[in-house]
């Protein structure tokens, strides 16, 4: 029998929120039927790749009004977890981001390389209101 | 944010006493180590003992931290560092960037 | 500025989704703003409520059918906390249950006596599909 | 469920090695206890020093084994309650019902 598990959350614009997603994440990757892997490498993934993807949506997209919103959503079927976050911004494209330069000691720029690294599939597009990054993985 | 900041002689001890360093509380570490540059303190060591989760943000404050303590002639060391925030280093190719120490003494000793 | 918090979960009509739920629940608890109580014992009772309101679904209502789904909805709003839980079952008269008896040493019976201790309204009513038990609590 | 069950003399010692005791576990409990009933063994002592979270139906299922015990003679006591899991016993009054000890070795002086 399939694993069917959705999680949606809408949280104030704020980074204050960070940890509550990433923890979410990380209980789903411990309640996982059947998952072969290191649950708790899984569960520190999706707690980063949530923080990434959401801290992005508050400081770029929202540019950190705290008056606007993020909604993630969060789901398992068929062993494939995909994670939405949605942001109220004017978008940038996530196909011409340099490649990370290991040797250039830059404060920023980690956040899509490591979402990039932890997840299958990454995409980026235009959503009602804003924009919305779509990440994927197989969990088997 | 709670950081416990210690003069050890011959470095600064900063603990970081949260379980996240990440967007939310990591430009508070920055502040703090600037602070010190400003007093011209420029060997610092960062116990991140405490420290269960890493996000990009946590290792930008420790980059800046480590740029501003060379640029001054002083060093920016790690301590501490539980298996799954070692490999947020080893992701990011850190690993080679700084000079990580299994607990402050060892990290104080270097010095 | 107002705190508004909205997690929408959907999982299995499985008892081995029941710690999931009430993590998210003590996640939630151990974020709010400004909650002047103590947090660790707001998070057990969250937990607790989710668990009991949850279990009662996936075994009365559901009878325990895993192909079936439970679905629950937790909001902050103005310091009010609102949780609902939907089931896909008959329903029944929460208010003609018996008050328990604490001489009788009966093995069941006290989930909604839990809910209704802990919460300020319970209410149970018939939706789309089933019945929703929706509980109420404010937080100042 | 993991449960650590020995022979203590007096008594048998059952430790729950689960942070939740609910409704998705406790059918196991019980089923436990019944079979050191079938044997003969009616002095039980519950361990729940590891746990954090009970529910209705873990509290249901230790009704059901101090019954069971009662029922043959015999007595069914508890220790190693977290300040939570304790109040949990006060909300539905049960902490007049059960027997509760700090720790199993004065759970186990008791018989
Ligand atoms: N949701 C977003 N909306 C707009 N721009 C974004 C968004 N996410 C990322 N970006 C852009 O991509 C760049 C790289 O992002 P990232 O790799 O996460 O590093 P950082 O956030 O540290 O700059 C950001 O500096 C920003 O310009
Ligand atoms: N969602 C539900 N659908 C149908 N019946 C329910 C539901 N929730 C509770 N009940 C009924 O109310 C009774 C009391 O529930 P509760 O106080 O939780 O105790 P218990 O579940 O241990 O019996 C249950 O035995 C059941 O008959």
């Amino acid at each position: 029998m399939n694993e069917k598990i959705e999680v949606d959350i809408k949280v104030p614009n704020q980074t204050r929120y960070l940890g509550l997603i990433g923890k979410i994440g990380e209980d789903i990757a411990r309640t996982l039927k059947k998952y072969k892997g290191d649950r708790e490498e899984l569960a520190y993934h999706l707690n980063l790749v949530l923080t990434e993807a959401m801290a992005n949506a508050i400081r770029h997209a929202n540019e950190g009004d705290p008056e606007k919103e993020v909604h993630i959503s969060i789901t398992i079927l068929d062993r494939i977890l995909n994670i939405k976050v949605y942001d109220q911004g004017q978008g940038f494209d996530v196909n011409s981001l340099p490649a990370p330069n290991f040797r250039n000691l830059d404060e920023h720029g980690r956040g899509i390389y490591i979402i990039r690294t932890l997840m299958d599939r990454v995409t980026y597009q235009k959503h009602t209101h804003g924009h919305v990054l779509e990440m994927e993985k197989s969990l088997s | 944010m709670i950081l416990k900041i210690e003069e050890k002689g011959a470095a600064v001890l900063i603990e970081v006493k949260e379980e996240r360093l990440d967007a939310h509380n990591s430009g508070e570490l920055k502040t703090q180590m600037l602070a010190l540059f400003e007093e011209g303190k420029n060997d610092i060591i960062v116990d991140l003992h405490d420290v269960r989760f890493v996000d990009s943000s946590g290792l930008g404050a420790l980059v800046s931290g480590f740029k501003n303590a060379s640029a001054r002639n002083g060093n920016l060391k790690l301590c501490g560092l539980q298996p799954q925030v070692k490999s947020m280093f080893e992701l990011t190719r850190l690993h080679r960037v700084f000079e990580i120490f299994p607990d402050s003494a060892e990290a104080l000793a270097s010095f």
